[in-house]
């Protein structure tokens, strides 16, 4: 359990790395984000028969840098309504835990069958190439990522005006509506790697899959569906278009950020792309197998797997990108209802179907942990199929409550049903 | 320099007595709320402590416990502040005398 | 408003230059000339074009401009584009005071610029009596090209670091006190934008 | 699935290609090019010679006067016969068209009656000075070859100077249709004179006939590929 | 002129009551119009929350706001998110174009009219003709109703892919926009080609046309129907066939038949409630009777079908136009009538005659009789009138233009009343008012 | 050493921001102060090996319960200081006041006095549990591991119960502010019903988030 | 078009005649354009008429403003005032509009608000309120539409000027060489 350079005693070459690391995953990100923010636009771009930037640098490359110096030089304004402490804190609070959250994620390493399992020998030490192995790792990406919330709302608070105000309260609702579905979705990968260590996660991956061709990724181990939960879940939670309400430009200005100039603004939108680079790494992790893959000779095995995970993230960065390009934005109480009464209920019972087929069983000793039948296929269809029952029982209730809900709305509005039905006769 | 048991007790002590006094002298609803979790902390805080002292894990499920009945007691306090304060934006704690037969 | 440093005094453009500040403020110029956000400030036909250049014809894109700000203190170029009612002058000026240093305005159509065709009681006759304006683009509305044009005419300056050294020195927009003749003979001075 | 249906349609953009034209107001070197432009177009104006070097404006404010925006302002002055300016008697002798009211409307071209004022086909400048904006006489005269005089703060390319007739020629013809396609005007300096702008075509029968078969190809192209 | 004046049969008093209640009876959402001073509003607006009893808050959406298509200013009283009350508030872009109408020749007139709703300026050019023509009482050659009829019909397509680039940009479809501007661009070129302008065009005068269409019009504006389809199909996956998008404008914005009716509500507004009322159809004018089209009518009065309305009018206005260019006649493209028509310029050279005519149609313009006219058409938003009064000289006596947009923008407290802040947007988008006209 | 220095930056924090709750006027910056006293909280845990815990607190206590409060001040625009100057009862501040810091005295005197003092404070405040009861933090498996085998284990039914308790608190909270008709302006009264469960859904937001954990 | 011809068409079709004589007010039809000249004090009476009979809709509201003008075709019996107040109608089953203008006093510029009846007019009543300064008595909100609420005067009275100011040019002054010779 942990990494393994810190398993006897800490000297000052264990410091000297692991703040080596730090300062070195800091870059990636950092790095990372500023091509994220031109790929963002280069792609939607294209996406729309654009050229998209390209003044600044080759190929518009260094068009992150230019918007980042202009910020910084541009001059920086504290609205007098504003409480000036907590606006001054506010864009620090939401940049803190993007980075935080990517700590935990494994770049690279040989994870390949007869691999080294993700270490590596840096200065005679062997460790990891992740910055921390946490053991409760998966665990402190939900906590950051309930904290990043804050630097939102309070940023909407303070600035002492009422678009951020109405982007603040949004914010605090979105969140915590899809900090569960993104919990409970995450919970069904826990269940199958049976382990919060990012790193013990990718390594259950690692191994050959269904006739070999096939990877033991989680997607498909967990059957998709937390997968695609999370992916939503994740989206809301970034902010991302289709779910950007909280900053809903043609709604409510810029929402929390409207009040923000210069260098803080700019802390803002590094967050937000840092986010977005922070979760899709996540995201590859979790259900991709992370740095995962074979390894061809040539490099060194874990140089293979920075190769993996860079190009299994900038499939997830497009995918965010071409959101914004094919979505229109939901409104902001329909989110909600896709939150409560679709993501969680489905996420919940999903992880109840997985937990049935994981008790159903047999561990190594050919005992599972709970026995119906003496045959494991049979012993599985059992609790698959009380699994499935409690879906579908589920999903009858909450199909009959939310009709009735709506009929009773209808009745309530009166007006719209009137006025629909009179179009109707016509 | 060790940190004994006794140094979280005298903590929570002292964190228990703040949210005590708060929830005394303040009268906005929600800062009373707040209070009481910050009591409930206090108590989390030595329940590790004892945890720790006594090598057993009881104590930790302990922590557990309150943390749920928290949040349930939140969502319930918060519910009737939502109530209260509809009607009067500035409402204090003394308003929720209406409620008197 | 809130309390706005001035650049020019708080700011390094104050500091003399040397060694260090001169590639600097080269730097600074080129990412300004490069990522000039626009405000989104449509008023009537030219504002059509506007969105129009943003278009995939057109594609203000390239320019690190597809960003328009909703809100005016990210922006750092304010397009008007179109006519500027008596009752909307205070409202521009508001923006533009809402807007950071540095800011740039570029004047679109000729009715921002100088009232166009509509010489009447409601429009006021060019938008550089409200706030300093640093390019005029002409044309009724002009093309996605005549913006374009005044654009990289507006990043040229930019780099250049000429607007703000000359904005510095007359305390005005684009170098303007035009003494206004007519062919009736009477002739008036019409004060053109200082900056107050 | 039509949560995903967007997903495919933008996709199929990228490989489109792209449909912008890399215009970098003339700073972009090689790749900066402009959409090319349509004969009619308003653009600013040039004030045109006689191909004997003789300025056509003969200053009777007939432009000033039409103009919605008022923004040409013309002073006539006798020719001294000596050094005479236009063929005419007067010629203009102030004459100036101020681009912050133009709203390029052309009633001046078309009521100017020696084809004096004509557009070019520029329409890629900016001022970053009130001053600039207001042309002057100098500045919109063609130069001996009849090519009009290209100001610093014009985006000028190779071949713009032509066609600077163009809305002339098209509304020539007074909305009658007989006198579609006869040169209604003198030459210009440098290209002498223009074929006529054809519209419905000189010869009215035939261009009928060309128009019927030219439908009813469309037509059976257009069943080929119905609409909608 | 006749006049008759019968016996008086006035309405009792107990009728104009029962009409008053009955009327205002159909506007069960009255209440939701926000009747408030600017001023006064502006200073509630500057306190963060009221402190009455109701805890609704003023918030003042606009002039500059990104979604509201231009300077239209809108007052809300929120509560919470949910608009309770709203006024619109127009004028940031009056341009006293009627009042520069007074001062312009009816020469000169169409280059005022042409800016008032930019996104369809051939429309206003066409009313302000019309009514001329009518007070002149001159015929104009089929050619030029032709013409002016595909042009319109061209405009309206752009001006509806406007909407749906506006549109997509307010609900959150980045790429609709961009989409929207590519298509609206190739109508513009077209234009360009033959008016020499993209907007603001100065091209349907008096008497006719300015110019003829350009050689080989044909095949650019079959190209042009030919281009569209497939476009329109993205856009129906792109957005009608969106779940998403269904979900943000259905039942969003509901308008009823009597609400509609009362408010005076003309266009894609009127038809979206299911009355099917076009002046082209039900009004005709230039050559509407010759082809062969259909009006879209909507059934639920909601935000989706003002949207569906117009994309399927840009359906219809392909296939008007299609018609156009296979009927299109031959001949004269304007009245050949000495008054309002200049004289060919071949004509100038041969004869004095001509050059007089043309100093004096150029300098003084040409003499309307005296006389009051109003003209309407079937502009994309709406009823587009036009009325003129003539008193005998070469000016208007007065030029009013009913904008389509400025009428239906009383419909919106109306439709946004109960709903959310992203409601009032989509409400406003598919309202589609053009402020230059509004304001005018 | 590193034990100690940590002990006393949090510990300050958590003083700190309990004493920012209790003094500062403005709510939001007292739910502000709560949220530096929790993750002071949190940061303790982790120096007594209880990582589990110490994120959960942070999940919950800073993720959902301060941004639910954060949230009723927002939704509600109660963040309006609030006049400390007022005292509803005379000397209820100096009494309550009074009373906190006698009770530290006691609790403190307790812990110091009752035993030897120093290491042995605590344990002689509890006394010391038998073998049988205690069940032995094992170094070599994680706390989550442990920490589930006792609460599934000896504690199921509390965990049931508490269970059930969430539900009933969820139920509570939703009937509570369900069917609120709010005192909207009288002249849209008539026509607007719907809007009340915007804000009723969202309460119910934070009681379903807690099941998960 | 000559005097005469306008006159021969002014003659209204017998069918036209019965359908405008119901209102009980004078009225005129030119071509397809049907005119009544309700008087001021009956303007609401006879609009609850129009209502009743099937003009669905208030189109327009708008004014002129006739400072020292002759009222084109205007009824001989009909004072004529300074200002006059013209509401378009429209009926969906005709297919037909209907114009009403009534004369409105320079001394007392005041009408009653058709709001009532045909709730569509509210903007188009502000809006002559506040380009003529005609005031409609009823109407719920008549404030100033188009100009700022602290505006002076009423820009589409033919007293208010148009308000230019000169165009820049560069030599206008300049002299010409003759009179500089």
């Amino acid at each position: 359990m942990g990494d393994p350079y810190l398993s006897d005693g800490v000297d000052l070459g264990d410091v000297l790395l692991a703040a080596g690391k730090a300062v070195f995953a800091f870059t990636v990100l950092l790095v990372a984000v500023m091509l994220m923010v031109w790929f963002e636009r280069k792609v939607v771009s294209r996406l729309q028969n654009r050229i998209g930037p390209n003044i600044a640098g080759p190929f518009g490359l260094f068009q992150t840098l230019a918007d980042g110096i202009k910020l910084f030089f541009k001059e920086d304004v504290i609205p007098t309504k504003a409480d000036r402490f907590v606006f001054q804190l506010a864009p620090y609070l939401s940049l803190i835990p993007a980075f935080l959250t990517f700590t935990i994620v494994p770049l690279a390493g040989d994870f390949s069958p007869g691999g080294s399992e993700g270490r590596v020998v840096i200065f005679g030490r062997e460790t990891f190439m992740q910055v921390a192995d946490v053991p409760v790792g998966i665990l402190l990406f939900l906590a950051m990522s309930s904290l990043a919330v804050y630097g939102v709302m309070l940023a909407g608070w303070a600035s002492g005006s009422k678009y951020p105000l109405l982007g603040s309260v949004r914010a605090s609702a979105q969140a915590i509506s899809y900090e569960a579905a993104l919990g409970l979705s995450l919970a069904s990968v826990l269940l199958l790697s049976g382990s919060l260590s990012t790193n013990a996660i990718v390594q259950v991956q690692a191994g050959e899959g269904f006739l070999g061709v096939v990877p033991n990724w989680n997607v498909i181990v967990s059957g998709f569906v937390p997968f695609i939960v999370f992916l939503i879940a994740g989206t809301a939670e970034l902010n991302r278009p289709p779910f950007d309400f909280v900053e809903a430009e043609q709604e409510i200005v810029g929402g929390y950020h409207t009040e923000y100039s210069s260098i803080r603004f700019s802390l803002f939108f590094l967050a937000e792309f840092m986010n977005v680079v922070t979760l899709s790494a996540i995201m590859v992790t979790l259900f991709f197998g992370g740095p995962a893959g074979p390894a061809f000779g040539l490099l060194p095995g874990w140089v293979w797997g920075f190769i993996w995970f860079f190009s299994k993230l900038i499939v997830f960065l497009f995918l965010f990108v071409w959101f914004r390009a094919a979505l229109p934005r939901l409104r902001y109480d329909q989110l909600m209802d896709l939150g409560w009464k679709v993501l969680i209920p489905l996420s919940l019972v999903w992880l109840l179907i997985l937990a049935g087929i994981r008790l159903a069983q047999p561990d190594e000793n050919g005992v599972s942990l709970l026995q119906v039948s003496d045959n494991p296929t049979i012993n599985t269809a059992y609790f698959l199929g009380a699994a499935l029952s409690v879906f579908a029982l589920g999903a009858l209730l909450l199909m009959v409550a939310s009709k009735n809900a709506r009929d009773d709305r209808l009745k309530s509005m009166g007006l719209k049903a009137v006025a629909i039905e009179s179009a109707e006769v016509n | 320099m060790e940190v004994t048991e006794t140094w979280y007790l005298v903590l929570s002590a002292v964190l228990f007595s703040i949210g005590l006094i708060g929830l005394l002298v303040r009268r906005n609803p929600l800062v009373m709320f707040m209070c009481v979790e910050l009591m409930l902390n206090a108590v989390n805080i030595s329940f590790v402590a004892f945890s720790g002292a006594f090598n057993d894990i009881a104590g930790q499920s302990a922590v557990f416990f309150v943390l749920v009945v928290a949040a349930a007691e939140v969502v319930v306090g918060l519910s009737l502040v939502v109530m209260l304060m509809r009607y009067r934006a500035s409402a204090t704690i003394d308003d929720l005398s209406v409620l008197k037969g | 408003m809130g309390v706005v440093h001035n650049v020019a005094e708080d700011g390094f453009e104050g500091l003399q230059h040397n060694f260090v500040t001169a590639p600097l403020e080269k730097l600074v110029n080129w990412s300004r000339a490069r990522s000039s956000w626009p405000a989104t400030f449509g008023l009537a036909c030219c504002a059509i074009e506007m969105m129009a250049t943003g278009g995939s014809h057109y594609d203000l894109a390239r320019f690190g401009m597809e960003v328009f700000r909703a809100s005016p203190r990210q922006a750092d170029v304010m397009i008007v584009a179109g006519r500027v009612s008596q009752k909307m002058a205070p409202v521009l000026r508001q923006i533009y005071d809402q807007m950071m240093e540095p800011k740039w305005v570029i004047s679109m159509g000729v009715c921002a610029s100088s009232g166009g065709m509509f010489n009447n009681y409601a429009i006021v006759q060019g938008v550089d009596q409200i706030v300093p304006v640093d390019v005029y683009a002409p044309g009724c509305p002009p093309g996605p090209e005549t913006l374009l044009h005044a654009i990289t005419t507006l990043h040229t300056q930019i780099e250049n670091g000429e607007l703000l050294r000359r904005r510095e020195e007359t305390g005005a927009g684009a170098n303007i006190t035009v003494e206004q003749l007519d062919g009736q003979g009477q002739s008036q001075m019409v004060e053109l934008g200082s900056r107050t | 699935m039509g949560y995903l249906g967007g997903f495919p349609v933008t996709l199929k953009k990228w490989f489109e290609g792209v449909n912008t034209k890399n215009y970098r107001g003339g700073k972009g070197g090689k790749s900066d090019v402009k959409a090319p432009k349509p004969e009619r177009l308003h653009g600013r104006h040039v004030l045109n010679k006689y191909e004997d070097g003789m300025e056509k404006c003969i200053g009777c404010e007939l432009c000033a006067g039409v103009c919605p925006a008022n923004c040409i302002y013309v002073r006539g002055a006798e020719n001294s016969p000596q050094d005479p300016v236009s063929p005419g008697e007067r010629y203009g002798f102030v004459y100036e068209i101020n681009y912050l009211r133009c709203i390029h409307c052309d009633l001046c071209v078309e009521a100017c009656p020696t084809q004096a004022i004509t557009e070019s086909k520029l329409f890629e400048f900016s001022f970053t000075n009130r001053d600039d904006a207001i042309y002057t006489k100098d500045e919109l005269l063609v130069d001996d070859e009849g090519k009009p005089k290209q100001l610093p703060w014009e985006d000028w390319r190779d071949g713009e100077d032509e066609h600077t007739s163009g809305w002339m020629r098209a509304t020539a013809p007074g909305g009658d249709a007989s006198y579609e396609g006869k040169v209604g005007w003198s030459g210009e300096l440098g290209y002498g004179v223009r074929e006529p702008e054809i519209g419905q075509s000189v010869d009215l029968k035939a261009s009928l006939r060309a128009k019927q078969s030219r439908i009813s190809q469309d037509q059976s192209s257009q069943e080929e590929t119905p609409h909608g | 002129m006749s006049l008759q004046t019968p016996e008086k049969q006035s309405p009792n008093t107990q009728q104009i009551e029962n009409a008053l209640t009955q009327q205002l009876d159909l506007l069960p959402r009255r209440d939701a119009v926000l009747r408030m001073s600017e001023v006064r509003a502006a200073e509630v607006a500057d306190q963060p929350v009221s402190d009455d009893d109701d805890q609704t808050m003023m918030m003042n959406m606009g002039p500059a706001h990104p979604s509201t298509h231009g300077v239209l200013r809108l007052m809300l009283e929120l509560d919470g998110e949910t608009v309770v009350r709203s006024k619109p508030v127009v004028g940031y872009l009056h341009t006293g174009m009627e009042k520069t109408a007074e001062t312009l020749t009816y020469l000169q007139g169409p280059t005022n009219v042409t800016r008032m709703d930019y996104a369809s300026p051939l429309f206003n050019e066409l009313v302000f003709s019309l009514a001329v023509e009518d007070l002149i009482g001159i015929e104009i050659p089929p050619r030029a109703v032709w013409i002016r009829m595909m042009m319109t019909e061209l405009n309206r397509i752009a001006s509806h892919l406007l909407f749906m680039a506006t549109n997509g940009m307010d609900l959150g479809a980045v790429s609709m926009m961009i989409y929207g501007w590519r298509e609206r661009e190739q109508v513009l070129r077209f234009f360009q080609k033959v008016t020499g302008l993209r907007m603001n065009h100065n091209y349907i005068r008096p008497g006719g046309v300015a110019a003829d269409l350009p050689d080989g019009w044909e095949q650019d504006v079959i190209d042009l129907l030919d281009m569209l389809p497939p476009r329109l199909e993205e856009y129906d996956i792109l957005m009608t066939g969106q779940p998403i998008w269904r979900d943000r404008l259905q039942g969003v914005g509901v308008l009823t038949q009597a609400e509609a009716q009362a408010l005076s509500t003309t266009g894609p507004l009127l038809r979206s409630t299911g009355i099917s009322w076009d002046l082209r159809k039900d009004m005709p004018y230039l050559a509407y009777d010759d082809v062969d089209f259909d009006v879209i009518v909507g059934s639920y009065g909601d935000s989706f079908d003002r949207y569906a309305i117009r994309l399927n009018e840009i359906r219809e206005s392909m296939r008007i136009v299609r018609q156009c260019v296979e009927k299109m006649p031959v001949g004269d493209y304007k009245a050949q009538d000495k008054k309002v028509t200049p004289p060919p310029r071949t004509r100038i050279d041969e004869s004095m005659e001509a050059l007089i005519h043309h100093f004096k149609i150029f300098t003084e313009g040409y003499k309307v009789p005296e006389g009051e006219t109003y003209i309407g058409i079937e502009s994309p938003r709406g009823e587009l009138g036009c009325y003129i009064v003539s008193d005998g000289s070469a000016k208007p006596y007065r030029m009013h233009i009913r904008g389509p947009s400025f009428v239906n923008l009383q419909v919106m407290p109306h439709m946004m009343a109960n709903g959310l802040i992203a409601d009032a947007v989509v409400v406003i988008s598919s309202v589609d008012p053009v402020l230059g006209e509004v304001d005018r | 050493m590193v034990d100690a220095s940590v002990f006393i930056v949090s510990a300050a924090i958590i003083i700190l921001g309990a004493l920012g709750v209790i003094l500062s006027k403005n709510p939001v910056r007292a739910a502000l102060s709560l949220v530096a006293s929790f993750f002071g909280v949190a940061v303790l845990f982790v120096l007594q090996e209880a990582h589990f815990l110490s994120l959960v607190q942070v999940v919950v206590y800073g993720g959902a319960i301060v941004v639910l409060f954060l949230f009723v001040i927002m939704l509600l625009g109660v963040d309006k200081a609030e006049n400390l100057r007022i005292e509803p009862l005379v000397g209820q501040r100096y009494a309550g006041v009074l009373a906190g810091v006698g009770f530290c005295a006691i609790i403190c005197a307790g812990l110091f006095l009752s035993g030897p003092g120093g290491e042995d404070g605590a344990v002689a405040l509890t006394g010391t549990p038998t073998q049988e009861q205690a069940r032995i933090i094992d170094a070599t498996t994680p706390d989550i591991n442990q920490l589930a085998t006792d609460l599934f284990g000896r504690n199921v039914l509390a965990f049931e119960a508490t269970a059930l308790l969430l539900t009933i608190a969820t139920v509570g909270a939703v009937v509570l502010v369900k069917n609120q008709k709010k005192p909207v302006p009288a002249s849209v009264a008539a026509h607007s019903a719907a809007d009340s469960e915007n804000s009723s859904e969202n309460t119910e937001l934070d009681a379903e988030n807690e099941v998960d954990e | 078009m000559t005097a005469e011809t306008e006159a021969a068409e002014m003659q209204p079709a017998e069918t036209q005649r019965e359908d405008l004589q119901r209102y009980g007010v004078p009225y005129a039809a030119h071509g397809e354009q049907k005119v009544i000249f309700p008087h001021r004090d009956m303007w609401l009476q006879t609009a609850v008429a129009l209502l009743q009979d099937g003009w669905n809709m208030c189109l327009d509201v708008t004014a002129v403003d006739y400072l020292d003008k002759k009222h084109p075709a205007l009824p001989s019996d009909i004072p004529a005032e300074r200002f006059e107040v013209v509401a378009t109608f429209i009926s969906y089953e005709r297919k037909e509009r209907l114009r009403a203008r009534i004369q409105v006093p320079e001394a007392d510029p005041t009408i009653g608000s058709l709001y009532t009846i045909y709730p569509g007019s509210d903007y188009l009543e502000r809006e002559v309120y506040d380009m003529f300064g005609i005031n409609f008595e009823g109407h719920p909100d008549l404030s100033r539409i188009l100009m700022p609420e602290n505006w002076q005067g009423h820009p589409l009275r033919k007293d208010y000027a148009v308000g230019s100011i000169p165009v820049q040019f560069k030599n206008s002054r300049q002299d010409s060489p003759k009179e500089g010779a």
